[in-house]
């Protein structure tokens, strides 16, 4: 494997925990706790979970918005963590994020085109020429005529605010872009449109995505590999071929196993129960109350990820077991 | 084929609002059977909701049927007192969203129990009061159901709160409201789009078994054809507010042939050989195009398309296309 | 444009906006109905308490002065207080509750607690305490609604930032790592500036109010001047023979606050962004 | 729930300080000398001087400040200038008719505002929406010393059929003395007439005082009754089978008295406001009026202490309608 571009070495991001004196106690919430994740440049790393997972939460992390509570980020190999909000989105600025809401990220008082030249001044393109003619190119390139400028949010329709959302992102050169649920809530026929899209800008742009998502079939045909995650922590990561092929972790197979195909879905029970909250997380491996694998070991230590094959790791030694005997 | 207890006949209708006459809805067509799953699906501004509101008799305000009709076992349904009286007895409702459905102030029991209190069950004294006894027989009744759709302590749960459940066991508790009065049919509207996937595949299965075991018709309103597989016998599918083509559930996943359940099935990532989509926007409901609405997008579209709606019309096979290009029999 | 025409049919609100039209018409040219503004505190005794005439519509006071004439050139003053509290409220309320609500620490703390001191009692008795000390008159009685006033521009403008911060496109902002006085400036201030507006047209006829109690307790405006809270105040001790004397002044106040009110409501539905996006 | 009532009880505490704070400072800087007054008009220099020294006014403020607050906490609010009497016994006298008017006047408020606004909300856009839409904006619009006067033209001079001013008729004894509210104390006692010429006199007043409490409380009802009637739950209820009027009473209602239920709390500043100036008119012998002479007399020990006690009723009236609003969604009472 080459270089990483992204590096995080046992991320945690842990709230609450206080309590104030006469007040109900915030209780402690370990919404991302020891990831250790690292991105190729070029790749699309797929982050899969259910609500209540993390998964926003280490994208914010990443991005700086949330300082980190524990762990190290490192970008080349440069350790660009342990900063406050303004000074790690400064030193981050080559990491940069699409909202799962693209219409509901712009200011409703501005039209398109003066958030789009307010990004790039932030970012201290004080050229106005230069900002137009990359608000000019990016608009192009996510399939926007230069009307858009003069247009407001509310005016877009939900296809066209993810463009617009795209174009806002990519105009800073990001290298590495977080895009937290692209897809949610537009219909499957625009769906593929901006899919499509955003796998010519990655080639177009020499991106790497880091791709949250819930959906299981857009991840399987978009993603180079996979990261599946539950209660703050990754279970399962490897090849996208590998995960949806082999799943190894049992709550992998549960999620592959619930996703709708077009055939219909006899065999196997379902997953029994629900997605615990991460306010109650239960002791040793988070997914033990809900998994037909469970032993005694599952319910003491929270087991770490391991080699299961070639660049295909999973938390879970009794899946370990059968899968690789000694 | 027995006669249908749920039909939806030629329906067209218009809403007048304030940007002008949106039409909604030009010729929507199906009729759902006893027993049967028929999935409704469709993008979003085809008409769904403004369709099932209408399937309740609650159409949305400034309304105007304009031709065809809705009727239940021979009732229009277009008569706000006859669907008063169906409403909750003899059709059921399973809402979108378990998070938005319930009222927050008030308990699940006082909320499933207040369906029960007006609908009555079906071996309940005639024009009674409401009295104690009728109360406690209906907590019975809903207690059952509550163990059919896997609710823990279900005597303990209707004291709670709807925060206090998780949106998966809300919207258990939401299908046991629609099941416990013995309706005949179902309107459930996109029930599990707000859940997880391990949820969603939960429900789904529950709400098969359930629509065998309570022997109750139910029409499935989704945009997800992974949703349809799982559950419909049958599936309908609209555009811009037209019915364009209803068939068996293999036979419109596996053969689409209307231009548009094709070009919709080949965007499914399951099915697409190459990540395209359907060039073009929905048409606005102001200004529909004459004839086909889907006209406009259609690689096939020819004058003809334009000028005359395509009938809705049965073929060989069993389904009924509305697309004068599909004439011949595959 | 839409947002003109869609104004124009709440006829209520263009009602409102008419009457604050015309009374800021006649604040500013009371010559239009008042034919010598200058002598409307000169009596004529053989006038005195006559009811009201096609000549003189609302009567004459005891000291047989117009009191119709007076009800106009009293307008002026009306308005002159409560433009003044409502803007010096809002030019120290709104940076304050800008600052409380979008930054967080104990600056925008001891902001919020100040504000709790002072909404703590009701405004009229603070405002009250304030004009006696300052002593009586109409300069006292602003200075006094002004310094009681801010607070709930503060807590209005509290409000609506902490709704505006928790919004998605605050956050993306700080994602593209926008500054924080950029966000409030460009961003928050915008978006607050709608119900700040509606509170302020909604607050020009509150103060219009109160400053009218001033007048009637005695520690607003002087005789003679054409106080309308100190007119009913006079007019009082000749109920309920001269009637007139202490009805119309209470009714053009009732007027010009409804304007105020009319207005201030139709502007709210119109910035409302649900009806807005329709 | 105990916590939270501790709790908030307990955040009363710094904001009456800051209060205490506030007016004590402003008074004792910007306001007459206390010494000069209470030695009247003719006194001498020296007499004025004697008198500061005897009530430590030479001591620096600080320092009387704290010597104020101490005494404040042991209960003792020193005696008003005016009357010679300790000011917390004039305060107990006055209270309960403040209380008396303000109670009765959100009574008015509260049933009236939710009775017109739930029915406007309900029927939205019809004649009785617009109505209850000019009749509250006038409301909100009327001056109500000058509305008081207008009552007292029409229906005590003109009619004669309600009592011009006071809490009772002139020659009535009052009831035993137990909460000193009159309506309260002659029912519980068994003095009816007492009771009916009690609510005679409060009935001017007390509407006066409600007039914008009405308006307010039936506008947020409404626009909440819309909000509610318009949202997923009350069209989940209309499509399983609840009749419309079920769905309107109780579910629709109960949600929509949260935000209203904040105004009340709200609103009793302005019924305080609102009394000053009424009690003046209707020669009603409460706080407000007491209130009211004390600042025209600079007897600045009342004005502290009656601005102390505003402050303390208005915070735990606030903390009332939080408990309510806990009572009304069990949502809210979990947080507590």
């Amino acid at each position: 494997m080459t270089a990483p571009l992204l590096e995080t070495v046992d991320l945690k991001k842990h709230y609450g925990g206080t309590r104030k004196l006469l007040q109900r106690p915030k209780p402690l919430v370990k919404a991302v706790d020891g990831i250790d994740l690292q991105l190729a440049p070029g790749e699309v790393l797929g982050l899969v979970g259910e609500s209540g997972c993390g998964k926003s939460t280490l994208a914010r992390t990443l991005l700086g918005l949330e300082r980190e509570t524990e762990g190290k980020i490192l970008f080349e190999g440069k350790d660009v963590g342990g900063r406050g909000a303004s000074a790690a989105r400064a030193i981050r600025s080559d990491i940069q994020y699409v909202h799962q809401d693209p219409g509901a990220a712009l200011d409703p008082w501005w039209r398109i085109g003066d958030t789009l030249h307010e990004t790039l001044k932030i970012h201290g393109v004080t050229d106005k020429a230069e900002r137009d003619a990359r608000i000019e190119e990016m608009l192009l390139a996510v399939g926007l005529n230069d009307s858009f400028r003069r247009r407001y949010p509310h005016e877009l329709s939900g296809g066209q605010q993810r463009r617009v959302g795209l174009a806002r992102t990519l105009s800073l050169r990001p290298r590495l872009v977080i895009l937290d649920e692209p897809t949610s809530g537009l219909d499957l026929s625009v769906q593929a449109t901006v899919l499509k899209l955003m796998l010519e800008l990655r080639a177009q742009y020499d991106l790497t995505y880091l791709f949250i998502s819930h959906d299981l079939s857009v991840v399987e045909r978009l993603c180079d590999r996979v990261a599946i995650m539950y209660l703050g922590r990754i279970v399962e990561i490897g090849a996208a071929e590998q995960v949806f092929s082999k799943p190894a972790h049992p709550y992998t197979q549960a999620l592959l196993a619930s996703a709708p195909t077009l055939e219909r879905q006899e065999a196997g029970k379902p997953i029994e129960g629900d997605p615990p909250s991460p306010t109650n997380r239960p002791d040793g491996c988070p997914f033990h109350p809900r998994c037909p694998m469970a032993e005694a070991a599952c319910r003491q230590s929270v087991p770490d990820l391991a080699d299961v094959a070639a660049a295909h790791r999973v938390a879970c030694p009794p899946a370990l077991r059968t899968l690789t005997p000694q | 084929m027995s006669d249908a207890i749920l039909s939806v006949r030629d329906l067209k209708l218009s809403v007048k609002g304030d940007a002008g006459l949106a039409q909604i809805l030009d010729h929507v067509d199906f009729s759902i059977h006893p027993g049967e799953v028929l999935g409704l699906v469709g993008e979003s501004g085809c008409g769904k909701s403004t369709l099932i509101r209408s399937i309740m008799g609650l159409p949305p305000k400034g309304a105007r049927i304009e031709s065809g009709s809705v009727t239940f076992k021979g009732q229009s349904l277009m008569d706000p007192k006859i669907a008063q009286t169906l409403r909750g007895r003899e059709i059921g409702f399973i809402p979108q969203d378990p998070f938005q459905a319930f009222n927050p102030v008030f308990t699940v029991g006082d909320q499933i129990l207040e369906i029960l209190r007006w609908s009555g069950l079906p071996d309940d004294p005639k024009g009674g009061r409401y009295t104690k006894e009728l109360r406690a027989k209906h907590r019975a009744r809903l207690i059952e159901v509550l163990h059919a759709v896997q609710i823990p302590d279900p005597e303990e749960a209707l004291t709670r709160f709807p925060h206090q459940f998780s949106g998966g066991q809300r919207q258990r508790i939401l299908i046991a409201g629609a099941l416990a009065s013995r309706p005949s049919v179902i309107l459930a509207d996109e029930p599990t789009t707000a859940l997880d996937v391990t949820t969603q595949m939960q429900i789904l299965r529950l709400l098969r078994e359930l629509a065998k075991d309570f022997n109750v018709a139910m029409l499935f309103v989704t945009h997800d054809f992974g949703v349809v597989a799982q559950i419909c016998d049958r599936v309908t599918v609209m555009y811009a507010g037209q019915t364009v083509e209803t068939g068996t559930t293999r036979q419109i996943i596996d053969a689409p042939r209307h231009p548009y359940t094709g070009m919709l099935m080949a965007c499914h990532p399951e099915r697409a050989t190459e990540i395209t989509g359907i060039p073009g926007q929905v048409s606005s409901p102001l200004t529909p195009p004459p004839g086909c609405r889907f006209a406009p997008r259609c690689p096939r579209a020819t004058e003809a398309c334009t000028t005359a709606r395509p009938g809705l019309d049965r073929r060989a096979d069993g389904r009924r296309i509305a697309c004068i290009h599909e004439k011949e029999v595959a | 444009m839409l947002i003109l025409k869609k104004f124009l049919r709440d006829l209520p609100a263009v009602l409102g906006a008419l009457i604050v039209l015309a009374a800021v018409i006649l604040a500013i040219f009371p010559e239009l109905l008042v034919d010598n503004v200058d002598r409307i505190n000169r009596g004529n005794i053989i006038m005195r308490l006559k009811p009201p005439s096609a000549d003189m519509p609302f009567g004459t006071d005891d000291l047989g002065r117009n009191i119709f004439e007076r009800v106009i050139v009293g307008t002026r003053s009306a308005l002159t207080i409560s433009l003044f509290v409502v803007v010096v409220s809002m030019i120290v309320g709104v940076p304050l509750g800008l600052i409380a609500g979008y930054r967080s620490g104990w600056a925008s703390s001891a902001i919020m607690r100040v504000t709790d001191v002072f909404l703590a009692v009701p405004q009229l008795i603070l405002a009250i305490a304030i004009a006696q000390l300052l002593g009586r008159g109409q300069i006292s009685a602003m200075i006094a609604l002004a310094v009681t006033y801010w607070p709930f521009f503060t807590r209005t403008v509290y409000a609506e930032t902490q709704k505006v911060r928790a919004s998605l496109f605050v956050e993306a902002l700080e994602g593209y790592g926008a500054s924080k006085t950029r966000i409030m400036l460009f961003h928050i201030l915008p978006n607050v500036a709608a119900p700040v507006i509606v509170r302020a047209t909604v607050g020009m006829g509150f103060v219009i109010l109160t400053a009218a109690v001033l007048g009637f307790l005695g520690v607003g405006a002087v005789p003679p001047a054409p106080d309308w809270g100190l007119q009913i105040s006079e007019g009082r001790k000749y109920l309920p023979e001269q009637w007139w004397y202490a009805t119309f002044p209470g009714l053009a106040i009732l007027l010009l606050v409804l304007g105020f009110n009319l207005l201030g409501d139709g502007l709210r539905d119109l910035v409302d962004p649900r009806l807005r996006r329709s | 729930m105990l916590l939270f009532l501790i709790r908030r009880l307990l955040l009363i505490i710094p904001v009456l300080f800051g209060l205490l704070l506030l007016t004590f400072f402003m008074l004792r800087l910007g306001g007459n000398d206390p010494a000069a007054i209470m030695a009247g008009d003719n006194a001498t220099p020296e007499m004025i001087a004697r008198i500061r020294e005897e009530l430590g006014l030479n001591q620096p403020l600080v320092v009387q400040f704290w010597d104020y607050l101490v005494s404040v906490l042991r209960g003792d609010f020193g005696v008003s200038l005016f009357s010679q009497r300790p000011v917390s016994e004039d305060i107990l006298d006055k209270l309960p008719a403040t209380l008396e008017l303000t109670l009765v006047a959100l009574v008015i408020a509260t049933v009236l505002g939710i009775l017109l606004g739930t029915l406007a909300g309900v029927w939205r856009n019809s004649i009785f929406d617009h109505s209850v839409r000019i009749v509250s904006v006038a409301g909100l619009a009327t001056a109500s010393f000058w509305f008081a006067i207008m009552l007292q033209l029409v229906f005590a001079m003109g009619f004669e059929i309600l009592p011009l001013r006071g809490r009772l008729p002139t020659g009535m004894a009052p009831p035993p003395d137990i909460t000193g509210m009159y309506i309260f104390d002659s029912l519980v006692t068994g003095h009816f007439a007492i009771t009916w010429q009690a609510i005679l006199h409060i009935i001017m007043p007390a509407v006066t005082i409600s007039l914008g409490g009405v308006a307010t409380v039936a506008r947020f009802t409404r626009s909440a009754v819309v909000a509610s009637l318009q949202s997923e739950y009350a069209n989940y209820e209309q499509a399983v089978g609840y009749p419309r009027h079920r769905v309107v009473f109780p579910y629709v209602l109960r949600n929509s008295l949260v935000t209203p239920v904040t105004q009340v709390g709200l609103l009793f500043g302005g019924f305080i406001s609102n009394a000053v100036a009424v009690e003046a008119v209707f020669d009603w012998p409460g706080l407000g009026s007491y209130l009211v002479q004390a600042i025209f007399t600079s007897d600045y020990q009342v004005v502290l202490a009656v601005t102390l006690v505003i402050g303390a009723i208005y915070g735990v009236v606030n903390i009332l309608v939080d408990m309510t609003q806990g009572l009304l969604d069990p949502r809210v009472a979990e947080k507590m």
